[in-house]
C-alpha cells in the first residue's frame, strides 16, 4: 500500500503523477478523465510531484487526491477551499489545486466558493459536476435539473439549478471556464493555463456519474456540449452573456480571463519575506520590547 | 494583604469615553509602579446602555477586581444614582454638579460634586468642552487617590498633542488642574498615597496578551471571525501582522476559519484561531478533522454568557462541556484554561510545544473576564523567547530507511509528519479514517484490524500527552479544613477569597486547575487526596466542571459555588459561600450580584 | 433458545446484487413468520470493494447478527476464498463452480458448487444471463435450509413482471428450479424446515422505522442533507412525503437543515432532521438556539465510525460526548438512544411529547447497526396513533388574563408557546438571552437578576424532564454475579451474551440505558445497586458512557468491554469479554473481529 | 417591558407596527430608515401584526424585530434565511420578512443566501448593507471596498467587496432592488411590492453606520446614489449589465423581476392541503397499514 515517492529522471510526464493506489470510481465514471488530465497538466508545469498540492472535499470525485502523486489533502465535506486557501497562503510557492464534486462545491461548500473567489486566491478549483450526489448514492444536487428524479425526489425535483459559471464571473473569479471530461485535450490545456493563472482559476467539469445518472453519460453530453467561439475572453459583460445562455446544453471553453487583477498572495505584503512557512518563528527580543513600549 | 488597595470605578453611557478615563487613570497607576486590575461591565450595544469599569489598584499584583468600591467616578446623572449604593461606607463619588437636580443621599460617604461648567467656561468649543469633562473629574479623582497631577499632564500632551492638537491638550490640562485644586480646596483625600515605584509597569488587555504570546510561540498564521469577546486577539493580530510578519486573515465565517488555520498548519505554519462559543460549535465538525489528519492547531474560546448567542458581554465558564464533546469520535486533543491573563501569555507557547510534539489540536478555554480584562505586569517579565518544539517535523529531505509512511505506527503513537514541498515525502492526508500510508480504510476495502491499529496508535498518543501536562496546583496548607477547588480564570480571585477564609480562622486551602483534559487520574485523585471539606467554584449553571472531574477522578465534591448571572466572581462571594456551606444550608450556593449595571 | 436459528451470509462485490438476494431471502422467511435480523459489511463505494451481508433467521425475534455462520452464498470467487474460513464446521459453502479454479479446502463443511453455465445455457440474453446467478444460487440454498420454491417464484413474478418482464421472469425461475433440484441430487439439506407460521411478518430497515415514527408522531417537517449511515430515513421521507403530506426537503448544508426545521418548529409543525456525526457537529451551535428561543425539535444522530470522516459505512457508539457538550452553555435537552431496530419506531413519539411538554431540543443517538440493519416485526405491532401531546401550545386567541409573555416565568419553567399567526399573542424569540417578553437582556441594559432568574426559569424544565424519563432497565436476577451495562443499539446482543452466561452458570444481568440524559442520579444509583461485577460494554474506544455515568452518578464499572474497529459486536465477544474479565487478566476486553471483510 | 398586542381598529397604520422596545441604534444609524419603512411597507398590506413573521440574524441590524410589532424571531448570526425558510414553508400564508446585515447575510450567511435564491422561497429579504461588521465594532465585512483601514485592516482592505445585487440576480433571485435608507418613499414601495412579489424578493440597502464609517454616512451617499430609469426590469441581461456596473457608486431602484417563475411553495405538492401547520398531525391507521403492506 504504501506510496514511495519516484524519483523524477528530466521532465515530468503525466505517468509521474500517477498515484500508487488506483481508482476505486465505477468504470466508466467521468472522474477518470479528469484525473487523467490533471495528471497532464501537472507534468506539463515541469515541477516535481513534491511541489504540488491537491485537496479535496468528501464525494467520489473528492477521492481524486489518493490517486495522484503529490501531497493531498481529503478535507472535510466542502471545505476544500478554505484548507487550499490556508495552504496556499501559508506556502504560496506550492501549485495548489483543488478538486471536488457538485455537492461538496456548490452545496455545502457554497459560502467558502463565493468568498474565495471574491478574494482572488490563487488556486485552480476545478469541479467534476456531475449534477448529482454521487457518493451517497444519487440525491438531488444544486446542478440536478428540475423534474429529475432522485433518491431524494422521487417525484422530480422541483428546485432549479444554480449557474456556476455564471456565479463565478459575478463572484471575482479571474478565469473562469466550463469543459467535459471527455475532452482530454481542451480540459489539460484549460487545467494547464488555469494553474499558470495567478488568482482564482475555476473550471466546471461535465463528469458523468455512470451509476446514477444512466441517462446522462457520454452520448447524452456530447450531444449537448459545443464549443465557445468568437469570444472576447477579457469581456466580463460578454462572458456573462454567454455564461448565462449557458443552461444544461452547454458551451466548452474559456468564457473569463482577467489579468488585470493581483492574487491575494501578490497582495500582502508580509509574504515579501517568502512563504510563512519559511520565515523564522518567533519574534526577537527587540520586536518583544517596542511591544511593551507601546503597553507603558 | 497590600498596603494599598484601592478601588476606582468609572461609571457612564457608552461613547461617553470611560475606556480613555480607565486608560489615563491604569496608566498613571502602572507609570507609578502599581499594580492595577480592570473588568468592565457592559452591554452588546455601540451606544445607549451604561457602562461601569471597575479598576482595582494595589501595590501587589491584582488578579480580579475586588470586593469594594471606595470611590465613584460618575460621568452622567444615571450613573451617580445607580451607583450611589455602590460606594463603600467611608468612600466617594465623584460627579458633575451641574448634571444633578436633586443631591444625592448618601451621609456615610463623601459627596465630590464638581462645578465643572464654572471651571471649563473659558473653552470655547462646545464639543470639546463637552468632552473635557472627564479629564476634570479624573483631575479631582488624583487627588482623592493622592496622586499629583504630573503624569496624566505628560499622558494628555503625549497622547492628545499629535491627533488633535494643543487646543485640545490645554483645554484638558486647565480643567484637569481645575478639578485638581476643587478636590484639594474641598474634599478630603483617601488616606493613601500613591507611591511611585522604581520601575513603572506595563498593562495590557488579556486577549492582546494571548495574542503577544501567539507571536512568541511564533504564531505565522491567524485566521478569525469577528465574535465578542475574543476579538480583541484579532485587533492585536491585525495591527501587529505587518511589523512581526504575521499572516493574519478575516474570513467569511468561523467553518472557514479554523479550516484555513488547519491547511495553513499542514503547510508548516504554527496556525491559531480564537472565538468565542457560537463560532467554537461551528468549528467543532473540523476540529475532529485535525484530529484525524494529525494536524496540530491551536483554538482559542473565549467564553461569554451563553446559551446560544446568550450574553455577548458577559462573563461565564460554560463551554467546558462543549469543547470535551468537540466533533464525533474519539481523537487525541488537549484542552487548557490558562489561570490569569499573564498566564494567558504562557499558554500559548506551551500549547503549541504540545500540539507540534502530538500532532493534535490544542485548545484553550478563556473567558471574558480574562480576554477583555486588563492587569499590570513587569515590563521584563514575558518570556518572549519560549522554547519552540516543532517534534518530529520532516522539513528537507533527508536520508530515510525505507519508504515513508505518513501514519507510521509507532510505539509513541506520534509519526514523523512531512510538509508540503519537501521532496521524497509525497503522501495524502484524510479525514476518512486510513492506513499508516494515509490509504482510505473505508474506501477501498474494510479492515477491522487495520482500523483498530491506527486508532489505537492515535490514541496512544494521549499517553504521552497526560505524562507532559502538569498536575493540578495544590496552594495552602495540605490539611486544611476547607479545600475550593476552581479551573482556569478563577484561580485570582478563589486565591484571595482563600486568603480571606484563611484570615477568618478557617484553614483553606486551595486546588486548581489548568490542564483539563486529557486528565491523569491518579495523580489527580493524589492531589484531591488532600482536600478538606471540598467546594468547586466555578462560573456556570450546571456545575460543568464537576461533572466532568467526577467522571474522570470519581471525585464528588462536598459543595458548590456557582455564578451564572453573567458578572465574575468577586472574593467575598466565594468566602460567604463558604460560611454559607459550613453552616450546613446547602450544598451549591449562588451568590447575589450587588453591583447592577 | 429459539428453536430455529440460523445464520445465511452472501458475499459478493457491490453492484453484484447482494441486497436483492438478501431481500428476497428475508422476505421468504417473513412470509413464512420467520424472524429475521440483517446487517450488511460493506465500504464507503459504489462499485468495487466487498460487500458481506449477514442474515440471522429464527422462530423467534432477533436482535443482532448473531455468532456463527451456517451457510454462505459466495457470488463472487472473492468471496469463496475470503470467507472460506468463516463458515462454521458444519456448515455449507454455495458457489457457482464456473468461476473457481480451484477446489476450495475444507472438509469439515459441505462445499456446494453449482455449474450455473450448464444450467443457465438456454438463456439468450447474455446480460440476463450473468444477472440470474444469484436467483440460480439462492435457489440451492433455499432446499438447504428446508424451503420450498413457491415463495421464492411468487416474490420474482411480483417484483420483476412488471419492471422488466415475462423473459426476465422465466429466466430466473428456470435456474431458481434448476438450483434447488441440483441441490436436491447433490448436497445434504441442514435438520432444519422453515415452517410455515400463520401470520407472515412484515421487516424493515431502522432509519426507514425511524422514519415511520415520526410519520406516526405528526411530524410534518422533514429536512436532511444526505449522510450516510442516516440516509435512509430522507429516502423513505421523500418516497412518502407526497401520500403522507409530510414536507420533506433536502438543503444545501446541515446548518440550513436545522435552521429550517427550527423555524417550521416555531410556526407549529412537528420538525425532525437526522444526520450522523460530522453533519451533527454542523448543527450544534442551532441546538443551543432551539434551547435558548425553547423551540422543540428532534435531531437523529445515526453514529458511524468516527473521528471525522472516519468510517462511513462503519458503526459505532462515538458520538455520545459531541451530543452532550452540543452547542455552548447550559440548556435543557433530552438525549435517548433507542434499543432496537423497533424501538426506534417508538421513541420517535415518546421524544416529541416530551420535547413539546418542555419546549426543548431532543436528540436521538442512534446508528449504523440500528439505522441500516434490518428487522422482521408483526405487521400489527406497531402502534400508529401514539399519543400526540402537544404540550402547552396557543394555536387560537384566547381569554387571557393580562398580557401574553412568551417566557413567563413559572414554576414548572414551561412557559405556553404562542405560534406565529394568532391573534394576540406577537411576540419575539431571541437568541440573546432575554426577559419574560423576550426581549434582549444583553442588548438594552445588563441586569444580573433577570438573567439569574430567566436562567433559572429554563434550567427548571429540567426538573420535570428528569421526572418524565423511565429509569435503565434491569433485566435477570437481582443477585446476579455479573452485571452487564450496556446503552442504545447494544441491547439485543448484550442480553444474548447475558442468556449465553446463565446457560454457562455464570450468573449474569443487565442493566440498559435508552434515556441517557438527563439522568436523575439517585433513581439510576438505585438501579444500579442491583449490579453485581459490573462491566460496561460500548462501541468506542475511551469509554464514553462509563465516563458520563461515572462523572452523573459516581459509579465506576470494575470492567469494561469496548469495541472500536467498525464492526458491531457479536454475542461471543461479550461472552467472551466477560470470562476474561472474570479472570481478572484485564480491566478492559477488546474483543477481536473475526470475520474480515 | 412586556409586550401587548395592541387591537388594530380599521386598516393597520406604521404607528400600530411600532414595537415597544424603542431602538437602541446610534442616534443617525440608517436602520431607523429601514425601521420606518418597514413599519408602513406592512400597514399597506392591510393584514394585523400577528399575520407577520420579522426573522433576522444578529447584528445592530438584525436588533430589528424587537423594534417591530409582528411576530419575530431573532435568530443565530447568518442564519435568518434558513429559519425563515422553515417557517415560511411550515405556514405560507404567514407574511415572512427578513431582515440583516451585510455581515450576516453576505458573510457567513452567504450560502444561505445564495441557495435561498436558487429556491425562489416566498420572502422578502432586507439587507441593511453598512459596509462593516457594525455590532462588533466595525471590522472589514464581505462589502467593505478596497484600502478601507477598519479595525480588522489597520492597513486597509486588500479583499475586493463583492456586488449583492448582481449576485442576486445570477443566483436566481425573482425580484432585486437596491434602495438608500433616506429614500424613504421608495424604500417602502419597494418593500411592500416585495412583500406582494410571489418569489424570493431582495433589496439590498445603504444603511450607513455613523460610529464606525463616520465618513460615509449620509453626505457622502446622497452624492452617490441615482436612480435607476428607463430599464426594463423584466430583460435579466439588462439587469446584471446594470447591476455589474453598479459599485460603490450606485443605482437605487428595482433591477429585476420574474413572474414567470413559481415560488417553491407553489410548486411544493404537499401544500394543497393548507398550510403544513394546520394540517392535522399523524397519519390514519389506513395510512400505517398500506405502508406496512409494502413491506411484507
Ligand atoms: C458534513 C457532511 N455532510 C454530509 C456528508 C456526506 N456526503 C459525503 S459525499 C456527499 C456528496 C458528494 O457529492 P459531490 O460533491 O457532488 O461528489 P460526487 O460523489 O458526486 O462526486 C455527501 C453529502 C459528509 N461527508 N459530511
Ligand atoms: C457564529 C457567530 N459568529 C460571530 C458572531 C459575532 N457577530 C455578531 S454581529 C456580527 C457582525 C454583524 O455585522 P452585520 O451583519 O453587517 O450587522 P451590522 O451590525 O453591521 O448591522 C458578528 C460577527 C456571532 N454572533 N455568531
Ligand atoms: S457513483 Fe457516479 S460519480 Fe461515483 S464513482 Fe460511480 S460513476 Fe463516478
Ligand atoms: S454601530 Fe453603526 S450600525 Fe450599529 S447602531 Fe451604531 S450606527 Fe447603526
Ligand atoms: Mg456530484
Ligand atoms: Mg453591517
Amino acid at each position: 500500500m504504501a506510496k514511495k515517492e519516484r524519483p523524477i529522471k528530466g521532465a515530468p510526464t503525466a505517468r509521474d503523477f500517477k498515484g500508487n493506489v488506483n481508482p476505486d470510481w465505477c468504470p466508466g465514471c467521468g472522474d477518470f478523465g479528469v484525473l487523467n488530465a490533471l495528471q497532464n497538466a501537472y507534468a506539463k508545469t515541469g515541477r516535481g510531484s513534491h511541489d504540488h498540492l491537491t485537496v479535496s472535499g468528501i464525494g467520489c470525485s473528492s477521492n481524486l487526491p489518493g490517486f495522484i502523486n503529490t501531497y493531498g489533502m481529503h478535507t472535510l465535506h466542502g471545505r476544500s477551499l478554505a484548507v487550499a486557501t490556508g495552504a496556499k497562503l501559508a506556502n504560496h510557492e506550492l501549485n495548489v489545486v483543488v478538486t471536488g464534486g457538485d455537492g461538496d462545491g456548490y452545496g455545502i461548500g457554497g459560502n467558502h466558493f463565493l468568498h474565495t473567489m471574491r478574494k482572488n486566491i490563487d488556486l485552480l478549483y476545478v469541479v467534476m459536476n456531475n449534477e448529482t450526489y454521487g457518493l451517497t448514492v444519487g440525491q438531488a444536487s444544486p446542478t440536478t435539473q428540475i423534474d429529475e428524479k432522485t433518491d431524494s425526489t422521487p417525484f422530480g425535483n422541483i428546485e432549479p439549478p444554480l449557474n456556476p459559471v455564471a456565479l463565478a464571473i459575478v463572484a471575482g473569479a479571474t478565469y473562469v471556464a466550463r469543459a467535459f471530461s471527455s475532452e482530454r485535450d481542451q480540459l489539460i490545456e484549460l487545467m494547464y493555463n488555469g494553474m499558470q493563472h495567478k488568482g482564482f482559476a475555476f473550471i466546471d467539469v461535465i463528469s458523468p456519474c455512470i451509476t446514477w445518472k444512466i441517462d446522462e453519460i457520454f452520448d447524452y453530453w456530447k450531444e449537448r456540449v459545443n464549443f465557445l467561439e468568437n469570444h472576447d475572453t477579457s469581456d466580463k459583460a460578454a462572458a456573462l452573456e454567454q455564461a448565462v445562455k449557458t443552461g444544461h446544453d452547454t458551451q466548452l471553453g474559456l468564457f473569463y480571463h482577467d489579468t488585470s487583477r493581483q492574487s491575494l498572495d501578490q497582495m500582502e505584503p508580509v509574504l515579501e519575506a517568502g512563504p510563512m512557512a519559511h520565515q523564522p518563528l518567533g519574534i526577537t527580543p527587540e520586536q518583544g520590547a517596542a511591544i511593551i513600549e507601546r503597553m507603558m | 494583604m497590600a498596603k494599598y488597595d484601592f478601588v476606582v470605578a468609572i461609571g457612564g453611557a457608552p461613547g461617553q469615553g470611560i475606556a480613555t478615563v480607565g486608560k489615563n487613570l491604569s496608566q498613571i497607576c502602572a507609570r507609578h509602579g502599581l499594580h492595577v486590575f480592570a473588568y468592565s461591565a457592559y452591554q452588546s450595544l455601540i451606544r445607549g446602555g451604561h457602562t461601569f469599569l471597575t479598576i482595582r489598584i494595589s501595590s501587589e499584583p491584582v488578579t480580579n477586581h475586588g470586593d469594594k468600591i471606595d470611590l465613584i467616578i460618575a460621568l452622567d446623572r444615571n450613573s451617580l444614582e445607580k451607583h450611589l449604593p455602590h460606594v463603600r461606607p467611608g468612600g466617594a463619588i465623584i460627579y458633575n454638579s451641574d448634571d444633578v437636580k436633586k443631591e444625592p443621599e448618601r451621609d456615610d460617604i463623601q459627596l465630590c460634586p464638581i462645578p465643572y461648567k464654572e471651571y471649563s467656561s473659558e473653552i470655547e468649543d462646545r464639543k470639546l468642552q463637552r468632552t473635557c469633562v472627564n479629564t476634570c473629574l479624573l483631575g479631582a479623582a488624583l487627588h482623592l487617590v493622592g496622586s499629583d497631577l504630573d503624569m496624566l499632564e505628560e499622558i494628555l500632551i503625549s497622547v492628545l498633542l499629535k491627533r488633535k492638537g494643543q487646543e485640545t491638550v490645554d483645554a484638558n490640562i486647565t480643567v484637569a488642574r481645575a478639578g485638581y485644586q476643587h478636590a484639594i480646596d474641598n474634599f478630603t483625600g483617601f488616606n493613601v498615597e500613591l507611591e511611585k515605584q522604581e520601575t513603572p509597569l506595563a498593562f495590557g488587555q488579556g486577549n492582546a496578551l494571548m495574542a503577544m504570546g501567539a507571536a512568541a510561540a511564533g504564531v505565522k498564521f491567524y485566521a478569525a471571525y469577528p465574535m465578542s469577546p475574543s476579538t480583541g486577539v484579532l485587533r492585536w493580530m491585525a495591527a501587529n501582522a505587518r511589523n512581526l510578519n504575521i499572516m493574519v486573515r478575516q474570513c467569511e465565517d468561523e467553518i472557514s476559519v479554523i479550516n484555513m488555520v488547519i491547511g495553513a498548519a499542514h503547510a508548516g505554519c504554527r496556525a491559531m484561531c480564537a472565538t468565542s462559543g457560537g463560532g467554537f460549535a461551528l468549528m467543532s465538525e473540523a476540529i475532529g478533522s485535525a484530529g484525524m489528519m494529525e494536524i496540530p492547531i491551536v483554538v482559542v474560546n473565549v467564553q461569554r454568557g451563553g446559551p446560544s448567542t446568550g450574553l455577548p458581554t458577559k462573563t461565564e465558564q460554560g463551554d467546558l462541556w462543549q469543547i470535551l464533546g468537540a466533533s464525533q469520535g474519539d481523537f487525541p486533543k488537549i484542552v487548557v484554561a490558562p489561570t490569569s491573563i499573564i498566564d494567558g501569555f504562557n499558554t500559548i507557547p506551551e500549547l503549541f510545544n504540545l500540539v507540534d510534539k502530538f500532532q493534535c489540536p490544542g485548545m484553550v478555554l478563556s473567558d471574558l473576564m480574562l480576554g477583555e480584562g486588563y492587569t499590570t505586569f513587569e515590563p521584563d517579565s514575558l518570556n518572549w523567547q519560549p522554547e519552540i518544539d516543532r517534534g518530529e517535523m520532516i522539513t528537507e529531505l533527508a536520508q530515510m530507511e525505507g519508504e515513508y509512511l505518513r501514519y507510521q505506527i509507532t510505539e509513541s503513537g506520534v509519526s514523523p509528519r512531512a510538509i508540503p514541498g519537501v521532496p521524497g515525502h509525497v503522501h495524502v492526508v484524510a479525514t476518512d479514517d486510513h492506513d499508516e500510508d494515509g490509504g482510505l480504510i473505508s474506501d477501498e476495502f474494510t479492515n477491522p484490524h487495520k482500523r483498530r491499529d491506527i486508532m489505537e496508535k492515535r490514541q496512544r498518543k494521549m499517553d504521552g500527552i497526560v505524562k507532559h501536562l502538569p498536575p493540578p496546583t495544590l496552594e495552602g496548607p495540605e490539611d486544611a479544613d476547607i479545600t475550593l477547588i476552581g479551573w482556569g480564570s478563577t484561580h485570582g480571585v478563589i486565591s484571595e477569597a482563600v486568603q480571606m477564609l484563611n484570615d477568618d480562622g478557617i484553614v483553606t486551602s486551595h486546588i486548581h486547575f489548568k490542564w483539563l483534559y486529557p486528565i491523569d487520574e491518579d495523580v489527580v485523585n493524589e492531589v484531591l487526596a488532600n482536600s478538606g471539606r471540598s467546594i468547586i467554584v466555578e462560573c456556570n449553571y450546571t456545575g460543568q466542571f464537576a461533572r466532568f472531574l467526577r467522571g474522570e477522578t470519581g471525585f464528588k465534591a462536598d459543595g458548590h459555588i456557582r455564578k451564572y448571572d453573567g458578572e465574575p466572581f468577586m472574593p467575598h462571594h466565594i468566602a460567604d459561600g463558604v460560611r454559607e456551606l459550613l453552616i450546613g444550608k446547602t450544598e451549591l450556593y449562588v451568590p447575589y450580584q450587588e453591583i447592577v449595571v
